[in-house]
């Protein structure tokens, strides 16, 4: 087993991966920029360096400075999260030069099956149903706007590189297609410092499901169940559930092999998602592989009790996988959100600023992976992901329940987040009842939120709690003007009293 | 004290006026609403936390001061948007935008000002794009409120903007 | 099932009540003493009411108060949780009277099998083993001693009432006896309002055992399986966890049908506890049996996935529990610390106060029952229990390393806590071997704490913190005699300005 | 700023005397440890708490202060007692008690004297009881730390004391 582990990320799950490496007894490592000296995962590390300004591009992507950090202290693998260099074959490459592990696949493997061009022909090699579209990157507009028309409309761009919505955009007529390339691709620049896009068929309310998989460097791969991420904004995964609510054994059985048939073609060693997109006839398309740990991954751990992370670094420190483990059997249902430092009820514009106070839940059934604490600043540097909030119960039921418990306790004031999207969520009949798509959600917030009864005791309260607030902000006289940042004079006073001493 | 609270809940469109009147009466308060006496047992429990059983009800509302002086007070499962009129205030309570027709278009967050899909003078459609905010990498277009003329353009490209910041005037 | 729901308790396990009936979508009542009004409990409680002062025997103790809150709310069940009245039959007779349902076992039931003199005599008749000694209640000292002097020291003195370590003295000698006798009977009758007593042989290094059995009231009674609760100090449990480390699969079967015979005989009806010790060579004996929920419920809920409050909720409405539940099935291994408000350092005297900072951990495999947050301050009327931590994993080890990463995390301060008892606990050879009996920690306790490696890095930093803290404290001109509960000059002004203008 | 700190580990007999320099330098701290300069990056997590990075290991160290003086100093699984010799009191630095022979017996915690077990001029043994003091329902019988006598007994049965109240003291 390894000793020391540098963790090439930051936030909620730099701290999930540092809690497996202290169950480990491996001692863990952070790197962190300018303005996350106090994050969490700094705090809670073993040893932390400092690797640069703010920006990522000069900082947690900066491999150079990674590799320095890991030869300085010591370290004999390194684990790149989700996001950032996860998937960036350099990394890798850079790992084996350094003779350090690195905590995911090869390089070669990641190219082969990572890359949602060469995934997708890959795909279709192995037998594993694909998408109507283009495989490779398209260099010209015009090109990719001749094919959309020839395809028919709606198309969807998509970056070659990277995932998690950025660089992804729906067109669905000529007239849109060229701002939405250009902002799709400047999007992707921006994100993965690699512009070229990519267009396939788009489906109608397609669901999407993906399958768990690990793979050890022994040849043998198992797929560990489903997950199901239908409800999503803009692409970009808010609530993930497994097991899917539609999903039947056969085709979780035909699904799973696929995935462990593509895995297999790929050569493929790590913990791994491949991503489906399932029609209303349960046709199901492959989509893309994430060659790297998913945001949702304790999802499948809630169901399977196994601990994701610990088993990505036993399967790169040469571990076998258990036989036993290709018939895992779930147990109960487990649902995640994420919550997001965003304004739901403004354009979800992301809201960065100090968190004045905040309360946890926990509890039965309840899970908190956070990145976050109270007093701490959200930088506006990064994804506004603050924390994620799962709940497990016995049956779907009890798992919304639980989660809707959850989120009446959840407290954060200071700043905005999108709790109050998924207290809207989990009131929705159609979600309830499971039926959901991928573009379910978007459909959702074009729809004015009604409620089924508004208690005007709340409102009343909400009203004389404004007017307390009010009333002891006038107290302490402090501007009219100043936001929740500056919310207390007694805490600022206290605050530049210590700046005046401490950084 | 006395002060005019506007709030609205789920429906954002759906403005009431309460007024909430506070009086000090030892170490409890004394508090009317709309000049109803109300049995309310405040507490504080933290910074922008307060504990509050009306007649036996217990709620828990956590407020948070967005940009423009705008409470949200979320409460279980509902969340509220509040403005409160300072009785110093009183009168002056100014609707400045709507009075003057103007729309000022502010940054509603810090970012970068990426790209400016208008010039002033332009003639713009409610819903049109006016500007690309970046902010934590993600691009976000801010369309106008009214159809109506690029009045002043006071933002550029490249130009980093705080919440609050003025980017243009819709006349 | 149930409208709305009195909690005649408060802290943790209130909040723990109250998030059962949210999630069953029944309204929540909370009571509260003076001393309590901003407790978890009542901010999270959808109706909370006043019960008197501080002291319990005039509020939480109070059976005319609870009705009266009960009726006046409209309530039509009523939970004790643990202690206070949850054993006091008077409770469901007052409920029976007034048409409310009591959420535990009938008065009968209770008195049937909750006394320990009646519980043991009920045992026998059931061919159920116990521990020689006196069936009941003694009245002279005099009568006692003789009895303890026929049987041979050590005897353990119990009272009749009650539980919790609360009323308890061991004798080993003639010379002891008196003031040991005396101490135990004003204990009892401060804590449980009894001051009876009885005695009974005391057996050398027993475990402490116990099984879990549900019973409906259609004459199902099921075994959940066993929770080891053998470390305790003075009697006090600390540490729980399930499965045990010894039990074979035997053993369980036979202890869980002395346990369901037990209940049956009883005509018991609500989750319930029957309590063993096990000697070195495996024979089990009734100790006693609780007619209440445990403290420590939450250990068999992780291992079985059951909600044992919903189920307590669900069987006094009249449900059935169903025929697949007498083959339960846990899945790995849970344990259970109790985090208390008191000094290890200093003989474990309680020390309540303000809590100025707090983070709890989160993260896989960890639950955290909690009754506190920041900024609130623990009163010294009760029982100083804060909160539970239970860490859920597939082996005890991993269990063990999870619970040993969380109290790493685990952070109040302002206020002592006895989490560096359970570091200690978790690092102790004999204690990862599960080589455990009922006297383990207060042996432990009398030899000096010895560590593998201390890290003269972190003693350098704690010597710096020292210092820092001392220069800020000096930096704010605070009387170099407060104590943390006034640490900060800046919150101590801002909470006087708040005290001028709210509560 | 120049502090003597007392610090212990686990084995709070054995006590260490350390010698911490603190000197600002501009926004950071310039520290000194036994007159070594340490490599040390100090944060103030929140009251209390403060993050230290000491040649890249990462401390967090999670201070309580308990009555008389005495600070607890957690951080991870380790806790360690440390007494801050403020620089003013640098001489002054008194350790009363023994100087004089005498013990004081205090309070530890908030509670009531619900026994009293011994008479002033009583002689005592080392761990002999002295008083039964009773919080939160438990019992602690408080014993004496030295053999000697009762030099003055100050608490009476059923009066409620707060941390630190002297009960007796034992010459």
């Amino acid at each position: 087993m390894f000793k020391k582990i540098l963790i090439a990320n930051r936030g909620e799950i730099a701290v999930r991966i540092l809690r497996a490496c202290r169950e480990l007894c491996i001692e863990s490592v952070a790197v962190f920029s300018d303005v996350d000296r106090k994050s969490l995962h700094v705090r809670l590390a073993d040893e932390a360096y400092p690797i640069g300004p703010a920006p990522s591009r000069e900082s947690y992507l900066r491999i150079d400075k990674l590799m320095d950090v890991a030869r300085r202290a010591g370290c004999d693998a390194i684990h790149p999260g989700y996001g950032f260099l996860a998937e960036n074959a350099a990394l890798p490459r850079a790992c084996a030069d350094a003779g350090i592990t690195f905590i995911g696949p090869s390089a070669e493997a990641m190219e082969a099956l990572g890359s949602k061009t060469a995934g997708r022909q890959l795909a279709r090699r192995s037998d594993v149903p694909t998408v109507p579209g283009a495989n490779d990157p398209i260099e010209k507009p015009e090109e990719a706007q001749a094919l959309s028309q020839a395809m028919g409309y709606p198309v969807l761009l998509k970056a070659v590189a990277g995932g998690g919505g950025k660089g992804m955009r729906v067109v669905t007529n000529d007239a849109g297609f060229s701002s939405a390339w250009r902002d799709a691709s400047s999007e992707a620049m921006n994100a993965f410092g690699d512009a070229r896009l990519y267009l396939e068929k788009y489906l109608e309310k397609p669901r999407h499901i993906e399958i768990q998989i690990l793979a050890d460097s022994h040849g043998r791969v198992v797929s560990l169940g489903e997950r199901e991420c239908s409800v999503q904004r803009r692409h970009q995964k808010v609530v993930e559930e497994a097991p899917s609510p539609v999903i039947t054994p056969e085709l979780r059985k035909q699904m799973g092999d696929a995935a462990v048939r593509l895995a297999r073609a790929g050569g493929y060693v790590n913990a791994g998602t491949v991503e489906f997109l399932v029609d209303a006839h349960l046709n199901f398309y492959f989509l893309e592989m994430n060659t790297r740990l998913q945001v949702e991954h304790p999802v499948t751990e809630q169901v399977t009790g196994l601990d994701l992370v610990k088993l990505q670094i036993a399967i790169a420190s040469g571990h076998r996988l258990p036989f036993a483990w290709e018939t895992i059997t779930p147990r109960g249902h487990a649902m995640e959100v994420r919550l997001y430092a965003e304004d739901p009820d403004n354009n979800f514009f992301p809201s960065p600023g100090k968190i004045i106070s905040q309360h946890a839940p926990s509890g039965p059934g309840i899970r908190l992976d956070e990145g976050v604490y109270e007093g701490w600043t959200v930088p506006n540097d990064y994804d506004p992901l603050l924390s994620k909030l799962i709940a497990w119960g016995n049956s779907r039921e009890e798992t919304v329940s639980r989660l809707r418990r959850a989120l009446e306790e959840y407290t954060v004031t200071g700043i905005k987040t999108n709790a109050g999207l998924f207290r809207r969520i989990l009131a929705e009949p159609d979600f309830l009842r499971g039926e959901i798509h991928t573009k379910w959600l978007d459909e959702l917030l074009t729809r004015p939120h009604r409620v089924a009864k508004e208690s005007t005791g709340a409102a009343d309260a909400a009203a004389i709690a404004a007017a307390l607030w009010h009333a002891k902000r006038s107290a302490t006289n402090s501007p009219a003007t100043q936001t929740a940042q500056s919310g207390s004079r007694w805490k600022r006073a206290g605050r530049r009293e210590q700046l005046d001493w401490l950084p | 004290m006395k002060f005019e609270v506007q709030i609205s809940g789920a429906n954002k469109n759906k403005k009431q006026t309460r007024v909430v009147e506070l009086e000090r009466t030892g170490d409890t308060w004394k508090i009317k609403l709309d000049s109803e006496p109300v049995d309310a047992d405040v507490s504080e429990i933290a910074e922008n936390i307060f504990s509050i059983l009306i007649a036996g009800k217990s709620y828990e509302l956590r407020v948070t001061a967005l940009s423009g002086g705008v409470l949200t007070v979320q409460s279980g499962l509902e969340e509220f948007a509040a403005e409160v009129t300072d009785p110093r205030a009183w009168r002056g309570r100014s609707h400045a935008a709507e009075a003057e027709g103007l729309q000022q278009i502010v940054a509603p967050m810090p970012g970068k000002v990426i790209r400016v899909l208008v010039q002033a003078g332009e003639k713009v459609e409610t819903g049109q794009g006016l500007l690309v905010v970046e902010a934590m990498k993600m691009q976000n277009e801010i369309r106008s409120p009214k159809t109506g003329t690029v009045e002043r353009l006071l933002a550029e490209e490249g130009q980093p903007v705080v919440a609050g910041d003025v980017l243009c005037i819709i006349a």
